[in-house]
């Protein structure tokens, strides 16, 4: 059973990870394949924070937030003068270059040995150390990204969000100014994504480079291509399957040196299937120009 | 006649070609003005520069005897110079009234405070927007489709749609690429009848367009380019008979050279 | 039998419509015009029977284009080269980074002897002399009107049937002009048939034997040289009546 | 230990260069980052591996095999993949992740194969390198230097001179001016997969002479590739080579006074400034203005 529910947490940070990267990626049209760097900011942020100064796993959130929040604004840069495969190189570089700090700056971040004994979240004096009580903290994340990503979506914000999306001239001619929404969609994405940081790290209570790879923002975004550029259902839809799906693989009783280059293998096929066949994703509509 | 917009001495080249040269004339406020000019005349290179899609060599425009010194796009929209685009360019994945909303100017809704923590207003000023938007819409019989993806629309309506955006945009000059290409000749009828409206609503109107018999019949002022350069300038009735015009659309005439 | 014939083609981009049911041919040895102003559909005619239109998009609905009575509508453009077709597109799209002497080369893609390949290259430099000092330098850095000559020698080389021409005067000065045409007349008197799509409308009646005048995506009419020369239709339907 | 820095420079920007003219080499006719490009050069090492060690087929016979089977490979990737999304038309991002797909989905085929354990196709002691100018260089480096160098100029003379060679650069100019003249783009392609694939697998195998097999060798391996390409200017074969050896340098003296760690970083650092202030690159083909 804790195995059932540490799956559905591990899937619940997917999703926020999931729905931060579709506001960049799916709503405003940006291919951003850095979002690991974010996530990885601000689960260390807020994991050295605690390990260092014994600040409560709250405020590490919200100062994982804003660490994320403000790399956001630095990796937005790029995204005012590229497109297409050219913001998509600069943004994965970037995320290489946020990999390769976790990794060798190793006063700080103890490099490849990673950082144990991070300390768990409480709430009002009582530890969440059950999984259960951590599911519903995570579940109430989900909650507020949904709840913040939606209004900001479904608003004339997102409206113009959307419109950059079809149409970068075109919205300039509409009096709008481009570059401004972009550095706010990269903020607020990377932010959330900072949130899943800090309640991943609290969760594991270990971190090292290894969890934020670029493998691990191509399956951040494989998950928001195959649930639907654009649609937040899809995103939930998307990053559940991913995660849950190649756990069954664990339970047709496959050793992990195959199911784990399986469960990769598998990814890859589906990525590559989805662009021929349905690169709108499953709840999409919204194809790639 | 009053000027609105003032182009002094505008040159812009690309890919080794002079595609504006020194090109100088006063957009007479009121008034309908087209541009006409063979292929490659440099038409739609001065639309690009007049809305700050592309950067001049030199020259400057003022608008209101006021020299323009921010030329980004955007800025140029909100300025009062508003356009629309030869290939017309909608939001093709968006519907028909969304892309009206988004010309509209949303002072209290657009923020993201407003969309986050004050649904209230910001569904007030929507509510009156989208009012707007299909009275906008019906002018052009086209408030049934509202809800469409607008890549859905035949390519008449589109520009039609495109034109109703603009006048969402609501500006004094209105900049229009082409605007009868691709139309059927009812909404043509309709397309002149609704820019001599705006004229008598005290816009000001510049248009390129390829359909010389439109132009010869509505324009106030006709601006003629060639490679580049004003070549001639006036009232419809000179401008068909003058033989630099003529030339440059026909040729050099070649019994008189002989 | 007509050399080429153009059968009520229909052609459309995306939701508009380009040309409709437009009809005409080209017999052997002659240059056939069709004149008209901008954006009624000149280019798409030819486009369309070159098999470009596809690559930009649009798409042929009906009607059919037979060459030498065999049905060629929708060939792919490489293979219309085999048939004997050549075409001098809008705007010559030269291979800017490569030389004048490759550009003739490339040409001569689809022969296989390298001597008459040379001999080929060679007979352009004659026609063309204004190349001939310039045989090594890129393209690119060539005038427009060079770079014409170029457009219009690369796709002489493989001695075409029929060449088509689409808008060579555009953009060339008016000395550069008038070379074009004589050279177009020169071609054509040594046996090669020409369709000629062209703004340049007294120029282009002049030089030809037949033409057509294309108004809004369809033939508005047609006739010999003689009689479209002195039309005043013509004038009329560039600059409105 | 600057000279030997150098020396490593060199030796990396070679191996960086192979790739980068494969890579460079297909972008020419596709226009779009061929990602899996870098699993390709993986292939290339394993089945080299596999015909040598496993076979037991003579070493030279074997690198030839895998060096067109390599190239057999990228052309199959083309026509199963790409040639779908072209008919299509297809944005670049969809050519990006597709090609995302097929470089994952290759890599953890290697993985479940051969095993995640290191491989080596080195047989024998390891010969102590010559001393030469303050550093020490192993035969094994001279050969990657030489083939690099050759393959270099034997596809730079390619590409000048043959027949073929130009019609990849007129596709590369000019695919619709290219039909013109009778020439199939889809072929022109399909040869420069080819090519660009037997390029990279050769690079593959010269890395595995050098140091040791991994399923994951490709994909370092295929972003510093992309990267030595754009610094080049990405298209330009002369720039691609540059790139690789400005590449292979910046990074190793880079490293003089930090870590080894680093050496991705300062990788990306120098494309992401490539990237916002010369993004045509050194010899950059200039890429065509987006119109309005």
């Amino acid at each position: 059973m804790d195995y059932v529910l540490h799956i559905m947490v591990i899937a619940s940070i997917y999703v926020i990870l999931a729905m931060s990267l579709n506001l960049i990626v799916g709503f405003t049209g940006l291919p951003a394949l850095g979002h690991a760097a974010f996530y990885g900011i601000g689960a260390y942020t807020s994991a050295l924070l605690a390990l260092n100064f014994g600040a409560s796993p709250w405020i590490g959130l919200i100062a994982g937030a804003i660490t994320a929040g403000l790399l956001g604004f630095v990796i937005s840069f790029p995204a005012l003068r590229l497109k297409g495969d050219y913001l998509a190189l600069a943004t994965l570089g970037a995320g290489v270059i946020v990999y390769s700090i976790a990794k060798n700056w190793v006063a700080v971040t103890r490099g490849p040995m990673g950082l144990p004994g991070i300390p768990g979240f409480t709430f009002l004096g009582y530890p969440l150390d059950g999984v259960w009580a951590y599911l519903i903290l995570v579940l109430a994340f989900v909650g507020l990204t949904t709840f913040v990503i939606g209004r900001i979506v479904n608003s004339p914000f997102g409206r113009i969000l959307k419109a950059i999306r079809e149409d970068e001239i075109g919205t300039q001619a509409m009096g709008r100014d481009v570059n401004y929404y972009k550095v706010m969609v990269f903020m607020i994405g990377a932010a959330f994504a900072g949130v899943a940081g800090s309640l991943y790290a609290h969760y594991i209570t270990f971190i090292d480079p290894s969890s934020f790879t670029l493998m691990e923002s191509i399956t951040i975004l494989l998950m928001v291509v195959f649930g639907g550029l654009g649609s937040l259902r899809g995103s939930m839809v998307g990053a559940v399957i991913l995660v849950v799906l190649p756990e069954l693989l664990r339970f047709l009783g496959m050793p992990s040196s195959i199911a784990a280059p399986l469960r990769q293998m598998i990814y890859g096929l589906l990525l590559v299937l989805l662009m021929i066949k349905r690169p709108q994703g499953l709840m999409g509509h919204y194809r790639f120009k | 006649m009053s000027t609105i917009l003032q182009i002094s001495n505008l040159s812009k080249s690309f890919d080794g070609i002079q595609a504006l040269n020194r090109v100088s004339l006063d957009l007479p406020r009121g008034k309908i003005s087209a541009v006409i000019g063979p292929n490659g005349a440099g038409k739609t290179t001065l639309f690009n520069v007049l809305t700050g899609f592309l950067t001049p060599d030199e020259g400057e425009v003022s608008l209101g005897g006021k020299i323009i010194e921010d030329m980004r796009p955007h800025k140029l929209a909100l300025l009062g110079i508003g356009r629309t685009f030869q290939n017309v360019r909608l939001f093709a994945q968006m519907t028909v009234l969304d892309n009206l909303l988004l010309a509209m100017k949303n002072p209290k809704g657009v923020s993201l405070w407003a969309a986050l923590a004050r649904p209230q207003i910001m569904q007030a000023e929507e509510h009156a927007n989208r009012a707007r938007g299909l009275e906008l819409l019906e002018l052009f019989r086209l408030a049934d489709k509202a809800g469409e993806l607008a890549e859905n629309l035949s390519s008449g309506q589109s520009k039609l749609v495109e034109f109703a955006r603009l006048l969402a945009l609501n500006t004094d000059i209105l900049l229009l690429d082409e605007p009868m290409a691709g139309l059927y000749p009812e909404m043509i009828e309709t397309l002149k009848k609704t820019m001599q409206a705006l004229i008598t609503q005290g816009k000001t109107i510049l248009f390129v367009e390829h359909n010389i018999n439109v132009v010869m019949d509505i324009s106030d002022h006709i601006v003629v380019l060639n490679h580049g350069q004003k070549i001639a300038e006036g009232p419809p009735q000179e401008i068909r008979k003058d033989e630099k015009v003529i030339e440059a659309y026909l040729g050099k005439r070649q019994d008189a050279s002989a | 039998m007509p050399l080429l014939e153009v059968d009520n083609l229909s052609v459309r981009y995306g939701s508009i419509k380009a040309i409709t049911d437009v009809s005409f041919h080209v017999e052997q040895g002659e240059i056939v015009a069709i004149v008209g102003p901008n954006g009624v559909g000149k280019s798409t005619a030819l486009n369309a029977l070159s098999g470009i239109i596809e690559s930009n998009g649009g798409l042929i609905t009906s009607g059919e284009v037979r060459f030498e009575g065999h049905n060629i509508t929708g060939f792919k453009t490489h293979e219309l080269v085999q048939q004997g077709i050549s075409l001098v597109p809008e705007g010559r799209r030269i291979f800017p980074r490569m030389t004048v002497i490759e550009n003739l080369e490339m040409g001569a893609f689809t022969i296989k002897d390298k001597s008459i390949v040379n001999n080929e290259i060679q007979r352009m430099l004659d026609l063309f002399p204004l190349l001939k000092d310039r045989t090594l330098q890129q393209a690119g850095t060539l005038s427009t009107g060079e770079q014409q000559m170029l457009a219009l020698g690369r796709s002489l080389i493989i001695q075409p049937k029929l060449l088509l021409a689409d808008e060579p005067s555009l953009g060339l000065s008016p000395n550069f002009v008038d070379m074009i045409f004589e050279k177009l007349v020169e071609i054509n008197s040594e046996g090669t048939s020409i369709l000629l799509v062209e703004q340049n409308a007294r120029m282009a009646l002049e030089a030809c034997h037949r033409g057509y005048v294309f108004e809004m995506g369809k033939i508005s009419f047609d006739g010999k040289k003689d009689s479209l020369v002195n039309d005043e239709r013509v004038q009329k339907s560039y600059l409105g009546k | 230990m600057v000279q030997q820095l150098v020396a490593n420079g060199i030796i990396a920007g070679s191996i960086y260069a192979l790739i980068a003219l494969g890579f460079a080499l297909i972008y020419r006719t596709v226009k779009f980052f061929h990602f899996a490009h870098g699993v390709v050069y993986t292939v290339g090492a394993y089945l080299a591996y596999t015909f040598t060690i496993t076979v037991g087929i003579d070493p030279l016979v074997s690198f030839f095999l895998a060096v067109i089977l390599a190239g057999v490979m990228g052309l199959g990737i083309d026509r199963l993949v790409y040639y779908p999304l072209r008919r299509q038309k297809a944005s670049d991002l969809i050519f990006l992740l597709a090609s995302f797909g097929i470089f994952i989905f290759i890599q953890n085929l290697i993985q479940l194969l051969y095993g995640a354990q290191i491989l080596t196709l080195r047989r024998g002691p390891i010969v102590e390198g010559h001393h030469v100018l303050g550093t020490i260089i192993t035969n094994t480096q001279i050969l990657i230097l030489v083939t690099s160098i050759l393959l270099s100029v034997a596809l730079w003379l390619y590409v000048k001179h043959s027949k073929l060679g130009k019609s990849i650069r007129a596709v590369s100019d000019d695919p619709v001016a290219a039909s013109i003249v009778g020439i199939n783009p889809e072929r022109v392609i399909g040869l420069s997969f080819f090519i660009g694939s037997m390029l990279a697998g050769a690079a593959g195998i010269l890395i595995s002479l050098e140091t040791n097999l991994e399923p994951t060798m490709g994909f370092t391996a295929i972003l510093k590739g992309i990267i030595a390409a754009i610094i080049g200017g990405i298209g330009s074969i002369p720039g691609a080579v540059f790139g690789g050896y400005f590449l292979g340098m910046a990074e190793n003296l880079g490293i003089w006074k930090i870590q080894a760690g680093w050496k991705d970083a300062i990788a990306f650092g120098i494309l992401i400034l490539f990237l916002l202030v010369r993004p045509g690159g050194i010899m950059g083909i200039p890429t065509e203005r987006e119109r309005l």
